[in-house]
């Protein structure tokens, strides 16, 4: 058969139509840029930077730091509903996210990555944030399926958070009903990956770049 | 050279260190604690003669001081726990259970 | 000045700080701290008179031991927070008084008592001498502290035991 | 003495490993702090009220039977290099010890302060 | 844990728990030398079974290679949570979906519009790895979905194969359709 | 002096580096036996780097110190507790000449150093004015108390057959015979020694410490960064050094066939082989409650390692010798 | 009765100690989703438990009413997901009841057959999680926890195979069920269910006569006969109160009265005797899987068309509540129709909410490391709870 194979490509007005979208651009949450490393050794870094050569110093330790980080995202044990035994699936043998050197923890003190696993309510949402909030930084959020990306199947219900990121700010979405293990894991690669560009600005993944992870 | 003297000066200033807690704290267990520090002022005392006179018999008694100081420890803590069960406090001023 | 005065010279700064920590501080649990400062301080005085054995013994009798007792007691006693942690002391002057007025006795003795030269400290070894005169002279007194200790425990727990 | 040189210069080591790591660590880590991140954690829920408070008494009593059976500890070891010389004389007086410790140990048993509530 | 029945419950209660120590210690050391369930995950992907429910996606006509969403809404009307949303744009000889989005970010993945789906155009994908930096790239449109359904392999699940399967009077057109090609693919572990 | 420093300094950073793949090699071991990988992509083959990415993460990590703690005892705590996990290694001789410092009291140097460890424990615990860290830090300090007196009363039976705490001297009376292999008592001894030290280094049955599943992370709950990784690094020391203690009491250290030189080489292969028993035991076992820990200790292990080492004496004193 | 007993217990050990108040979720290890329990504690002992639920209210009721009958199943199975195809087969057949609607015998035994493959994967789940928080996620029951998932994957595998999804599956629809049977299907659910056999025996040669696992479970956790019966608990913890009530014998729904299965009972009431009820589950559940696969009838799987539509299915007037034995005890779906496409009103009777109930009656007067062996051992869902 013959196709014309289209575009992908997302026009921007299509988004303003969308009362879900116009909403995330109003609360979702972005995160503030210092949460990479003491101000001390940034400007250290900057002024090695400024040396001649000290670009070869800063981008190869910037390397390391960025490898480091992204090779041992503890992510906190924290699961709300569904999601979260698919979670513990992905935690389990046959998946294993150890490979990849990722350790659950119990304690948000010890952990790197909260998988947002499931349905955000109201009456969570503070509990949610607050947990957020006792991570060390640096600090990531995935949030996985749809509940937790938009409220999902019950966002028109009167007490769910219509995505978990209005409360804190989120850097791989997981689409999926629950996602499969697999699915979790491309978004954990995908979430490295973006770790990994975590450069000295402390920027964090394009927003366009739906493909490689 | 450190000799014999300098060590008891130092068990001496521990020893009324430990004498001052023992008079000043309130707290019950405070003046133990200050008692302890005496004790240890006095285990240098012994050690430090058994060195320098060459004499076994003072690091055998501070063995025994030791362990007798361990059993004085818990029996005074046991008193303070029946203290604070009889009087809500351990208040060495309100401690006026043998005042009658 | 020798390893050996150095030695003792920051024991002994060490020593009488963590002394005078545990009688001034006013929180209780902060001077059970300083308690086993002092008292690592002292396992180390030890140490320079050449005790070793004495010196494991301090660390494993009182740091590990009369530490965890304090604590406890602590804990039973008394609250460590708001405003009972900030435990006054009384008569801080008439304490200060009396400490240094016996010190100065103990001082003034000292300097007046004809101290022995020192002499070589004992058998190297000074642990199979120990052991040699526990168990030959002194095995009596061992019994006897045998006794003692179980009385010690018996009353203890009897104490703290009696309105459970 | 200068056998313990070493132990020292060990000691001093670790000690300097700790203090290095935290320092190079305070000058590598980020530090944020805000309210929320300084609260004490407690299951994402607002810790209600301090956390010292007393302890029931069975702790102590546990310390309380430790601590004697430590100072028994304390007499076994140079017991336990002497015995092979003095020979069974030896071993009568620390067993008498022994059982002496063991008779305040079945009261303790019978007392139910082992079972530790 | 000593026993308080006596000598003999002590030492039969001893007894048990050195084996149960040794029973347990042997199955860990039994599955030590199993050989891991683990699937290799980047390196190698787990074998979806054919009925696998993953991102959704539009056909094409198998015939014609047009697009084969003609627009009907009964997709949009069934979604439990309302994710699609579809125009018509009326054509001549057929009609056509003017716009099609769907809000991936919301969707449950029941499979319900693929089994109303009259012209077998929506269709769900066997995979899920769509996982984004940016909820607006969840957001898929026509031409989004299309390429989807060119990008991974499609599940074996369309709208008449499923009514076909759950149809009461008619058992045997399902196996007419095809249904059973190449199901049991998937091995056990 | 300087020679003392340098040699401090090269078994500090062996010691350091030991540890680190000792937690890898753990990790390993269990993912095996769970029917998984373990870490694999960091370093690949099997994630070789692990250790090292974790160790730099966790530095970079920032530092929570909560606002109603105990500031001082709070980040002092690590320190005070990783110097005497580490400490321990200051009389473990790794050959018959090579080692920090082969001291004559060794065993007694071991086990007092290590009893310190407890105050940073609960330094810790205390200091995070934290429920679940107190809780965990009471236990802590009831368990490790508890369990101490078996530890010594099982470490002393070598002392006693060997008539030395010196552990060169020890491990020279294993020449002809490994105390494990002693008859009876050498078992037995073994036997407590294992359980006491898997209850000593808080590992499942007896991990009632950090009990993830009741107080989420025991005592270090608040610790982050680089704090967390000193605490979790004198745990797995204190262990290591155990398995150390195990191999040069029980295993005959350094002895075994080939030339001297490969002494230190046998003293780690029984050190580990210590170290996965315990892991072994660690993985297979549900935990045990905090009451039975302490009644097993006291109503069983604690009297029966004392007979156990009042038997080795009464053995030794009549015969007049020891190690068979 | 029940309340002089938990007076009883809350005054034990009192000795002038403060108490402290502990939380316990919502994020905790042990706290099974999102459950909050504020503990009152006495050193260790718990003298006092407070339960805060809430945290996962999805609004399934509400949304139960504004959904047709054609939508909800899929989101019914998001109330017990642990076990979805329960909680689905609990609506669907509620709304049968009040349509009266046949439902032909194969699509009956289909529904047997995953409603027992569910509960062995829902058990596995359960016995891992539980033994996860009585053994800590750093020791044996991390690996009891990794191996019980292990053995639940491949079932999984197989609603993989059936239905697509391997959590959540809309499965089931007013008047059958929307999958048929892959080939090759029956022959792969028996030898997993072979294989999970063999894999129990080394699940319980790991625990059962290990003392340390019986000191954590005999008499932790006490439920009477009398607490059971006046709290309404169902499912396992009634069972292990030594009321033998389950709803697949004392009213058989989708062909269970065919099929030959012991209901397990035990008399103690404590963990040990809701884990010995629940591992023999497993056995029965397999017993019962493989009596429904021997005796499937061939035969359409659905009284009723496909869906096409969103107002498909209409029901008469009128009103029907169905049990259903779920892997936690009884779902109870109690539905109201007008006559339209919706519900007027759905109401949920989660298994999880009434076991959870028992909890301010077992749990003072333990420690705190048995609060999480209750826990595990009540095994609630929250999606359940809360709905
Ligand atoms: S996205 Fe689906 S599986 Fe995940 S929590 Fe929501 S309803 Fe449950
Ligand atoms: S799968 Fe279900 S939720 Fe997703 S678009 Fe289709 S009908 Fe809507
Ligand atoms: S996808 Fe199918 S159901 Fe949806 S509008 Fe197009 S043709 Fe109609």
């Amino acid at each position: 058969m013959e196709v014309k194979p289209p575009v992908p490509q997302v026009p921007p007005p299509v988004w303003s139509e969308f009362k879900d979208l116009q909403e995330w651009e109003k609360y979702h949450q972005s995160r503030p840029s210092d949460d990479k490393t003491s101000n001390a050794l940034a400007s250290i870094a900057d002024a090695i930077h400024h040396m001649p050569g000290g670009w070869i110093v800063t981008t190869s330790t910037d390397k390391i730091f960025n490898w480091a980080r992204k090779s041992s995202i503890w992510p906190v044990t924290f699961g709300l509903a569904c999601c979260a035994i698919e979670m513990m699936a992905t935690f389990a043998s046959r998946f294993d996210v150890e490979r990849f050197g990722m350790v659950p923890w119990a304690s948000p003190r010890h952990s790197d990555l909260m998988i947002v696993s499931g349905t955000v309510t109201i009456k969570m949402a503070p509990m949610l944030k607050r947990i957020y909030d006792q991570m060390p930084d640096p600090k990531w959020v995935v949030s996985m399926g749809s509940c937790a990306n938009s409220g999902g199947p019950f966002r028109h219900g009167y007490h769910v958070v219509k995505g978990v990121d209005r409360v804190v700010p989120v850097d791989v979405y997981v689409p999926g009903c629950p996602p499969t293990p697999d699915s979790l894991m491309y978004g954990l690669l995908k979430l490295q990956a973006q770790v990994e560009e975590f450069q000295k600005t402390g920027k964090r993944g394009a927003a366009s770049d739906p493909g490689g992870a | 050279m450190i000799g014999l003297s300098s060590y008891l000066v130092l068990a001496a200033l521990m020893f009324s260190i430990g004498l001052f807690g023992v008079l000043t704290r309130r707290n019950a267990v405070g003046i133990l604690l200050g008692i302890e520090l005496m004790l240890n002022a006095v285990n240098i005392n012994l050690v430090a003669f058994a060195r320098f006179h060459g004499d076994l018999l003072g690091l055998v008694f501070t063995l025994f001081t030791l362990s007798i100081t361990v059993a004085e420890v818990a029996v005074g803590l046991a008193i303070v726990i029946v203290i604070f069960r009889v009087r809500r406090t351990v208040e060495a001023d309100r401690l006026d259970l043998l005042r009658w | 000045m020798t390893l050996e005065a150095v030695g003792f010279w920051v024991v002994a700064v060490v020593l009488l700080a963590s002394s005078l920590a545990v009688v001034l501080t006013p929180n209780l649990f902060h001077a059970v701290l300083y308690l086993a400062a002092a008292l690592v301080a002292t396992g180390a005085i030890f140490l320079l008179l050449e005790q070793p054995f004495l010196f494991a013994v301090q660390l494993l009798l009182y740091a590990g031991g009369v530490v965890t007792i304090v604590v406890f007691a602590i804990m039973l006693t008394e609250r460590l927070i708001g405003e009972r942690v900030r435990q006054t002391s009384r008569h801080l002057v008439n304490g200060a008084i009396v400490a240094a007025a016996v010190f100065a006795g103990i001082a003034g003795f000292l300097l007046r008592s004809p101290l022995a030269t020192p002499r070589p400290g004992p058998v190297d070894d000074a642990t199979v001498a120990i052991g040699r005169a526990l168990v030959g002279p002194f095995a009596v007194t061992l019994e006897l502290l045998g006794v003692l200790l179980v009385t010690a425990l018996l009353g203890a727990l009897y104490f703290a035991r009696s309105d459970e | 003495m200068s056998g313990y040189l070493p132990v020292l210069i060990f000691a001093a080591l670790i000690l300097g490993f700790g203090v290095v790591s935290l320092a190079v660590a305070r000058l590598l880590r980020p530090s944020r702090p805000s309210p929320v991140k300084l609260m004490n954690y407690e299951c994402g829920a607002e810790p209600i009220g301090t956390a010292w408070v007393q302890f029931p008494v069975g702790f102590y009593l546990v310390a309380l039977v430790f601590i004697v059976f430590d100072a028994l500890a304390v007499f076994l070891f140079p017991w336990a290099l002497v015995l092979r010389v003095v020979g069974v004389s030896a071993f009568w007086v620390m067993a008498a010890f022994v059982g002496l410790l063991g008779l305040g140990w079945l009261y303790a048993y019978r007392e139910g302060v082992l079972e530790w509530k | 844990m000593a026993g308080n029945g006596g000598a003999p419950a002590f030492w039969r209660e001893t007894g048990q728990l050195i084996g149960a120590i040794g029973r347990a210690m042997g199955v860990t050391l039994r599955n030590l030398f199993r050989k891991p369930v683990t699937v290799h995950y980047p390196d190698v992907q787990r074998q979806y079974p054919d009925r696998f429910r993953g991102i959704l996606a539009l056909a094409y006509d198998k015939e014609t290679g047009e697009e084969a969403c003609i627009g009907c809404r009964l997709c949009e009307y069934v979604c439990p949570p309302q994710v699609i949303k579809v125009e018509m744009l009326k054509g001549q000889k057929r009609n056509y979906a003017k716009t099609f989005t769907l809000e991936l970010y919301a969707c449950e993945f029941c499979e319900l519009c693929v089994q109303v789906c009259p012209t077998d155009a929506i269709i769900m994908m066997k995979s899920f790895d769509l996982a984004t930096a940016d909820r607006r790239e969840l957001l898929l449109d026509k031409d989004r979905l299309h390429a989807l359904g060119l990008t991974f392999e499609p599940s074996w699940a369309t709208g008449n194969r499923l009514r076909d399967m759950q149809a009461p009077p008619r058992p045997a057109r399902a196996e007419a359709r095809g249904e059973a090609k190449g199901e049991a693919k998937e091995p056990a572990e | 002096m300087a020679w003392h420093a340098i040699e401090a300094f090269i078994v500090l950073n062996v010691l350091l580096g030991l540890v680190a793949y000792v937690t890898l090699l753990e990790r390993k071991f269990a993912a095996r036996m769970q029917s998984r990988i373990g870490p694999y992509y960091v370093g690949r083959p099997h994630g070789w780097l692990q250790p090292i990415a974790d160790a730099l993460k966790l530095m970079m990590k920032e530092d929570i110190v909560p606002a109603t703690s105990d500031r001082a005892v709070y980040n002092l705590a690590p320190i005070v507790f990783l110097v005497p996990c580490l400490l321990i290694f200051a009389t473990l001789p790794f050959a018959p000449t090579l080692g920090v410092a082969d001291l004559n009291i060794g065993v007694l140097f071991f086990l007092a150093v290590s009893s310190l460890e407890i105050v940073g424990l609960f330094m810790g615990g205390w200091g995070s004015n934290n429920k679940y860290a107190l809780l965990s830090a009471m236990r802590a300090v009831n368990q490790i108390i508890s369990y101490d007196l078996p530890f010594i009363f099982a470490a002393l039976v070598p002392v006693v057959l060997a008539g030395s705490m010196q552990m060169s001297s020890i491990v020279a009376a294993q020449q002809g015979l490994w105390f494990v292999a002693y008859p009876l008592i050498g078992q037995l001894a073994f036997l407590a020694f294992v359980v006491a030290t898997l209850a000593a280094e808080n590992r499942v049955p007896f991990d009632i410490l950090e009990a993830e599943s009741e107080l989420v992370a025991g005592f270090r709950v608040e610790y982050s960064g680089m704090k967390f990784a000193l605490i979790q690094l004198g745990e797995y020391a204190h262990m290591l050094g155990t398995s150390f203690l195990g191999a040069l009491l029980f295993l005959g250290g350094w002895l075994g066939p080939g030339p001297a030189a490969l002494g230190p080489l046998w003293l780690l292969l029984k050190a580990m082989v210590i170290f996965l028993l315990v892991t072994w035991v660690r993985w297979s076992f549900v935990r045990i409650r905090v009451d039975h820990i302490l009644a097993i200790s006291w109503k069983l292990l604690m009297p029966a390692t004392l007979v156990l080492l009042l038997a080795a004496g009464f053995v030794v004193a009549t015969r007049g010798a020891g190690g068979g | 009765m029940a309340a002089t007993q938990t007076q009883q217990v809350v005054e034990i050990g009192y000795g002038g100690n403060e108490r402290l108040m502990m939380n316990m979720g919502p994020q905790h290890p042990s706290s099974h989703g999102v459950f909050r329990m504020i503990l009152t504690l006495e050193g260790e002992t718990v003298v006092g438990v407070d339960a805060v639920i809430g945290y996962l209210h999805r609004c399934h009721e509400k949304l139960g009413e504004s959904l047709t009958y054609v939508q909800y199943p899929s989101i019914a199975s998001k109330t017990d997901y642990v076990a979805a195809m329960t909680a689905e087969l609990a609506y669907v057949s509620a709304v049968e009841k009040i349509a009266k609607v046949e439902v032909p015998r194969r699509a009956q035994y289909l529904r047997v057959i995953v409603a027992e493959l569910q509960r062995i994967a829902s058990h596995c789940l359960w016995l891992g999680t539980w033994c996860l928080d009585m053994g800590g996620a750093l020791g044996g029951g991390a690996t009891v926890f990794l191996y019980c998932i292990r053995e639940r994957e491949m079932v999984l595998d197989r609603f993989e195979e059936l239905t697509g999804a391997r959590l959540l599956y809309g499965f089931h629809q007013t008047g059958g069920t929307r999958y048929d049977v892959p080939p090759g299907w029956d022959k792969k659910v028996r030898e997993t269910v072979d294989f999970i056999e063999r894999r129990l025996d080394e699940y319980e040669s790991m625990l059962e006569g290990n003392t340390f696992f019986r000191v954590r479970t005999q008499g932790v956790g006490v439920i009477s006969r009398e607490v059971a019966e006046t709290v309404g608990v169902s499912g396992p913890l009634i069972r292990g109160s030594g009321v033998g009530y389950d709803v697949r014998r004392a009213e058989p729904y989708s062909s269970y009265g065919d099929f030959d299965f012991v209901v397990p009972v035990e008399t103690a009431g404590d963990c040990y005797a809701r884990y010995r009820v629940r591992m023999v589950e497993f056995r029965q559940s397999i017993r019962i899987i493989r009596q429904a696969l021997d005796g499937l009838p061939e035969g359409p799987i659905s009284s009723r068309p496909g869906v096409k539509s969103v107002a498909q299915v209409r029901v008469p007037k009128g009103e029907g509540y169905t049990r259903i034995e779920g892997a936690r005890g009884e779902i109870g779906c109690y539905i109201v129709s007008d006559g339209g496409p919706k519900p007027y009103r759905l109401k949920w009777r989660g298994a999880s909410f009434s076991n959870l109930a028992v909890l301010p009656y077992i749990v003072p007067g333990h420690k705190v490391a048995d609060v999480v062996a209750i826990m595990g051992s009540v095994d609630p869902v929250f999606g359940e709870v809360d709905r």
